[in-house]
């Protein structure tokens, strides 16, 4: 569908001007938008991208506002949201993981024993473990369980709610600004628990897991350990091979959104999508993501 | 309008200034307040043309209000409620729409506390030679060293033109204040004890310049010092507590003062 | 005679503002020193002297000339625009208004809520009107909001200069017959100049230095812009997302970014009293 | 009088009132637009519920402001707490008893620390204030705290807030009339005593706006809190507790506000909370001043 | 330190205070630099006990500098460069580890231009007395109350006591200045220009104070009166340009005036 795209081709090419594309939204997908703007630039020079974050929510009042063309988002649309018009393009995955200290005392028990969803539910939402203690049994210190969680808006905490049923609202903990601010805290307090983005967990060049902090592993089949078909937290590509394989529950695995004011008619802006959705894909594992399946693919292209 | 001065003359019994001048300035039943405080009460008077009326009183009397309303810088005062009238050749300087400022210049008020503009001392002196519209670089020294002369000071400070006006000693900055207020040339010089922290030399240069002024210039002098009000004075007004208790030519007031106050004050100062 | 008390007091209080002047100067350099030393390292010509690459968020080449650029055009369009507004305002309350007390109170009331309405208000306010004019992130819009946002901060700064100037001053020039403007611009600016140099300063050092209204009016873009109605990076924001990266060269730049920041503000201000010193 | 003269002035002058009455306007404008706003919360909910309640539950329909209140006036008043003294003898040190060469060596620092980003001092109070408050100063007083606090808060604050409050009151200082001096050293003051009788009494005014001014300034300020403070929406005990401020409220979810139903109204009302907090420290710092003045 | 003295009076030409009076300040080759203008030059003096020194000399001479550098004033204006001594019972003023403060409240300087404190007309005498540590009301009271009467000033200001001091008119600033300067009772009084804006008789007033404090005080005094300095001066210094021309007991002065501008200051001032 590129009625009226015509018109606006016919202006640009005519007079040689650029045209310009600008993005707003989640700090999860800023880098990923950076590295295709620039891959696609180099195909097509005459588009000039503005690119910002500024996180989730901001990507989504800045396109409804037209103060953007494309709102970068990290987490599902909710009905209200939807019921505002937006478009939405499904773009890539992610994932979220919960995160410890690598000095915990504790921590050989974690990792062997992994933190059942309802474990993390009484520790995020319900407040109703607070000690390791109540967590892991007799043998472990009275200690506080210190929970870290996003202060600002945020498409990770939104998505980590999202794994109990819930709301960013109702999650417990201090609350830290942005993705290396819960990272730093977990990493500077033995005691301490918090949710990261993946790639404030993994190093996105290394693919090995950043120093300071590690997963909490969650007990997926909720028996009381973890199992190899568990533990696929090793490095960054094992993992990305679980979130692609559905091992990882989602959420807090996700989908990344780009999100316009209604379709957009700019035939530049489809094309781009069409681009992102196609060869685009092959950088996404390169920058730390994970792809979209073939059949979301396909159903996405449709879309356009 | 003479009819009208005619009566305001009858009116006031203390006005008793010499008929064959022409006055300028009719001051008319002014009040001036400050918080239930009477300032100036009931002050009426004329001052005429191309004389020096010299205005006597106690410190505290009321004699820089009373210039101050001629200029009207009262308005800088909030808490000053002025009523009454004053005109200047026939204009009432408190009607509303009076453009106060050519009123201003026409009255050069040469204030009390001597006040350097924030400039050099050449600059001082050719901010009033500016706002006259002389633009003439070569004019304007001219006129500053002139003027500089006029006032005795030129020899202090000829070498330092350029310097702030600010670190002068206070009679050097109340010579300064005496030439940047001569030199806007205003038809009437309201001078507030232009001498008062003048060695007898300088006031002496002083004093000779009023009087060389005299012919083209109308001047209210206010002075503490007898001898010099004698010197110079055509006529005096004397005020006491804000009002006005003798008025006249210089001699009939001087050598038949009429209230025991003035007689004391006399006696004393001489 | 001296008593003791009056002496010790003296001494005492002597002291304490040597000390308390000591605990300021020691948090106010450890800072100054805390950005230098994380930015320094990462410092290069190449920072300052291009735009963004591909691959500068991951830590590659590139600069952020598109920051340093976007944050002058900024700063210098807001500061002018605001001091064109506020020099005449400052000016009027101190010389026209000086007779009207009930009046000035109320002025510098409202004046002193404009102070403080936080940036994020201006910043949404800015934002919920563009909306409704129907513009996009703009270098324009940007400076409008921050011009809105340093004004208050100057007049009442220039305000608090003026205020101190004694009546005498005023009455001296009035008496030589000058207009209210003449003693407004020849008499009042020049006394006061001085201190509106630390007015104008100050304002621009808050008006460089804020994040939170820009990030909802100016936008982001990797390029240095070429009119009003182009988008424009700034300094504060880039500093922010570089801080927001998971990657810690790109950190680290954030830092150097500060430090950038830093030698602007501070030629500025060097500059600008050497000329007072000079005048 | 000459007619350009005449004219100028004219033309000068109805500029300086055009700007005033922009500057008048604006303010109102702000806080029209605020109630604007805000009243489709306004018109749902209770006044004395929004603000006295401390359920913050958005998605719920459930907006209580009073937590944030109590959180912002806390650091607000505690970064004053710390500041005042240090601003005010600094000033007094720097103008009158430092070597000439020590205040002007300040005075480029300032205009630096003026110019420094928010989030540069949210980063310095991540590195440096939250562990001092976590490990030194809440153990000194016998406390538990992570250091994400109310004090961490308020620490930041003040030392942003310095070089506003330092510069207008160097500047209060500066314009000090030498003669002032003179007169009282002369009748045998100390110099402490010609500071405290003369000097401050002289800037009394500016001192205090300049107090007013750091007051709204702290209790605006955003980034820099909230990245320390620890965003907790509770009713603080101590100044070790976590907090959440009204501005920190507004940046960390103007974002999110088409997300869910009233909630960009309540953000607008949150705005407009602050705003009128605003409106009445002013009002009392006005009277305050407005009573030294009319000795 | 007595032939300390006897030197100094010998090496000093001018001086010529008679002997049996008693030196407190002994004042030594002062000088005083702003920027290359040269404002004191290499004055040398002794003022006695007891007695009134009259300072004299034309305007901008330097008087006011040479008392503000007895006071240390100087210390005020970072472009002034003093050198020499001045020793006050002995003691160098300008001994960087003296206490300023003491020696400032020993002496009492009343500046030319009065600066009333920014506080009310009551509380600007209370301040000094506060100095001096009395804390008592009712004695402040009545001390506020006796200094403003010894200055003719209780009159015209007991009904406004509470009111800033700074709306008064100069010459009520001037006895206001005074009568603050006089309630902390320095040991030695130095009063530049005390009587410049006052009419002659708050004048006299102001002198015949001045008479009765000699007995107990110290006083200098800088006066362009001559008939003031006349009728007050035990002693007389004539500065011009920066320099002390000619000093020694008042008759002495006055009646054989050596140098020719001192004949002429004489002449005209009278
Ligand atoms: N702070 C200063 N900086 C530079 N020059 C100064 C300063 N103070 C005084 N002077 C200069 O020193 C000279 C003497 O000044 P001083 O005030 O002592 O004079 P004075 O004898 O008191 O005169 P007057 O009778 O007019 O008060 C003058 O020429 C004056 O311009
Ligand atoms: N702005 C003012 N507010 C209140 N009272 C004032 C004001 N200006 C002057 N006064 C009072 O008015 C009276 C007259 O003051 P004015 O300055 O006119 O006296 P003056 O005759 O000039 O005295 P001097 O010879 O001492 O200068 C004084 O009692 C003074 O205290
Ligand atoms: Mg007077
Ligand atoms: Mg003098
Ligand atoms: O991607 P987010 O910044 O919204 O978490």
């Amino acid at each position: 569908g590129c009625t009226g795209g015509s018109k606006e081709e016919k202006n640009t090419s005519g007079s040689g001007n650029t045209v310009s594309i600008s993005f707003s939204g989640a700090f999860a997908l800023y880098p990923l938008v950076q590295t295709w703007v620039t891959e696609y630039n180099k195909i097509h020079p005459e588009i000039r991208f503005d690119v910002q974050a500024g996180g989730a929510g901001k990507g989504l009042t800045d396109c409804l506002a037209g103060a953007v063309d494309v709102g970068m988002f990290s987490r599902e649309l909710t009905d209200a949201e939807n019921e505002k018009g937006v478009w939405s393009l499904s773009v890539c995955k992610d994932a979220v993981l919960p995160t410890m200290n690598v000095k915990n005392p504790l921590y050989n028990e974690v990792q062997a024993r992994g933190v059942k969803k309802e474990e993390f539910k009484a520790i995020f939402v319900d407040n109703s473990i607070k000690t390791w203690q109540q967590l892991l049994g007799k043998g472990a210190g009275a200690d506080n369980i210190n929970v870290y969680t996003r202060a600002d808006a945020a498409g990770a905490a939104d998505s980590w709610a999202a794994f109990f049923g819930k709301k960013q609202e109702n999650l417990k903990g201090i609350g830290v600004n942005a993705d290396p601010g819960v990272a730093d805290a977990v990493r500077k307090d033995l005691k301490g628990i918090g949710y990261n983005n993946t790639l404030f967990v993994f190093d996105q060049k290394t693919g090995n897991k950043l120093p300071g902090i590690d997963v909490v592993p969650i007990d997926v089949n909720g028996n009381g350990k973890i199992d190899a078909d568990e533990n696929f937290y090793g490095n960054l590509s094992t993992f990305l091979q679980a979130v692609n394989d559905g091992k990882f529950p989602s959420p807090p695995a996700r989908n990344l959104y780009f999100l316009t004011k209604g379709k957009t008619q700019k035939k530049e802006l489809l094309d781009f999508f069409k681009w992102v959705l196609t060869d685009g894909q092959k950088f996404v594992h390169v920058a730390g993501y994970v792809p979209l399946s073939e059949t979301t693919l396909t159903e996405q292209v449709q879309k356009l | 309008m003479s009819t009208q001065i005619e009566t305001l003359l009858k009116s006031n019994l203390t006005t008793t200034v010499v008929h064959n001048n022409i006055p300028v300035v009719e001051i008319d039943k002014v009040n001036v307040y400050s918080k239930g405080h009477h300032i100036l009460k009931n002050v009426s008077t004329i001052i005429p043309k191309n004389k020096i009326t010299v205005l006597l009183g106690p410190s505290g009397c009321g004699k820089t209000t009373l210039l101050k309303c001629l200029n009207r810088l009262t308005d800088l005062y909030p808490d000053l409620k002025v009523s009454g009238s004053i005109r200047i050749d026939g204009d009432n300087i408190f009607d509303a729409h009076k453009d106060i400022t050519a009123i201003r210049q026409k009255m050069g008020l040469l204030l009390q506390r001597p006040y350097p503009l924030p400039m050099s001392i050449y600059d001082n002196i050719a901010y009033g030679l500016k706002l006259k519209g002389i633009r003439n670089k070569k004019i304007i020294s001219a006129k500053v060293e002139k003027h500089l002369k006029e006032v005795a000071l030129w020899d202090e400070v000829k070498d330092r033109l350029k310097t702030s006006a600010q670190r002068l000693s206070i009679g050097q900055q109340q010579r300064l204040c005496l030439a940047r207020g001569l030199a806007v040339e205003p038809e009437i010089i309201l001078a507030d004890e232009p001498s008062s922290a003048l060695d007898p030399i300088s006031s002496r240069v002083i004093e000779e310049e009023f009087i060389k002024l005299k012919s083209g210039y109308t001047i209210i002098l206010v002075t503490h010092i007898l001898r010099q009000a004698k010197r110079l004075a055509d006529n005096v007004i004397f005020m006491y507590y804000g009002e006005i208790i003798e008025s006249g030519p210089a001699q009939q007031v001087f050598e038949n003062p009429q209230s025991e106050i003035l007689k004391e004050y006399l006696r004393v100062g001489h | 005679m001296m008593t003791f008390r009056r002496k010790y007091e003296e001494r005492f209080f002597r002291a304490l503002s040597f000390l308390f002047t000591a605990i300021i100067v020691f948090v106010l350099v450890q800072i100054i020193w805390t950005v230098v030393k994380k930015g320094f390292p990462s410092l290069s010509w190449q920072m300052i002297t291009q735009e963004p690459k591909g691959g500068f968020y991951f830590g590659k080449d590139g600069g952020i000339l598109n920051a340093i650029a976007g944050s002058f055009y900024l700063a210098v369009c807001s500061t002018i625009l605001a001091f064109v507004i506020s020099l005449p305002v400052a000016l009027f309350m101190n010389i026209y208004l000086i007779r009207y007390q009930r009046l000035l109170i109320g002025i510098r009331f409202f004046l002193d809520v404009l102070w403080g309405v936080p940036s994020i208000v201006y910043g949404a306010f800015g934002f919920t009107l563009l909306m409704y004019l129907g513009y996009k992130n703009s270098l324009g819009a940007g400076i409008i909001t921050v011009a809105a946002m340093i004004t208050p901060i100057m007049i009442r700064a220039m305000d608090e200069v003026l205020k101190t100037i004694p009546i005498g001053l005023q009455e001296a020039s009035y008496a030589l017959g000058s207009t209210k403007t003449e003693t407004a611009y020849k008499v009042f600016f020049r006394e006061a100049l001085p201190g509106f140099a630390t007015a104008i300063l100050l304002a621009f050092g808050r008006g460089i230095g804020d994040a939170a209204s820009v990030l909802f009016t100016a936008g982001y873009t990797d390029h240095i812009p070429h009119g009003f109605s182009e988008p424009t990076a700034t300094l504060p924001l880039a500093i922010f997302f570089q801080l927001s990266s998971p990657i810690e060269e790109v950190q680290n730049r954030a830092y150097a970014a500060a430090v950038i920041l830093t030698v602007i503000v501070l030629v500025l201000s060097v500059s600008a009293r050497l000329i007072k010193m000079k005048k | 009088m000459l007619l350009s003269r005449k004219l100028t002035d004219n033309i000068s002058s109805k500029w300086m009132v055009t700007c005033l009455t922009f500057c008048l306007l604006l303010p109102l404008a702000i806080g029209t637009g605020l109630v604007f706003k805000s009243t489709p919360l306004l018109s749902e909910h209770r006044l004395s519920e929004l603000v006295f309640s401390k359920d913050w539950f958005p998605s719920d329909n459930r907006f209580g402001f009073w937590s944030f209140i109590v959180s912002s006036v806390w650091v607000t008043v505690l970064s004053l707490i710390i500041s005042i003294p240090l601003c005010l003898l600094s000033a007094i040190y720097l103008t009158q008893y430092a070597p000439k060469w020590f205040l002007k060596f300040m005075r480029p620092v300032i205009d630096i620390l003026a110019g420094i980003p928010s989030v540069v001092y949210g980063v310095w109070g991540l590195l440096i204030v939250v562990p001092l408050v976590g490990d030194k100063i809440a153990p000194f007083f016998g406390k538990e705290s992570l250091g994400y606090s109310l004090l961490a808060g308020a620490i930041v604050l003040a030392v942003m807030s310095i070089p506003y409050i330092l510069n207008m009151l160097l500047e209060v200082f500066r314009q000090m009339p030498v003669e002032l001096g003179e007169a009282s050293l002369a009748l045998g003051a100390t110099k402490w005593e010609t500071i405290k009788h003369s000097f401050l009494r002289k800037g009394s005014t500016g001192i205090i706006s300049a107090f007013g001014l750091g007051f709204s300034k702290a209790l605006g300020e955003t980034i820099a809190v909230l990245m320390v403070v620890g965003n907790v929406v509770q009713i603080p005990k101590s100044m070790f507790d976590s907090g959440y401020t009204l501005p920190g409220l507004i940046a960390n979810n103007y974002g999110e506000m088409m997300s869910i139903p009233s909630y960009d109204s309540a953000l607008m009302f949150g705005a407009l909370l602050l705003f009128v907090i605003i409106v009445i420290i002013n009002v009392i710092f006005r009277y305050i001043i407005y009573k030294s003045e009319a000795l």
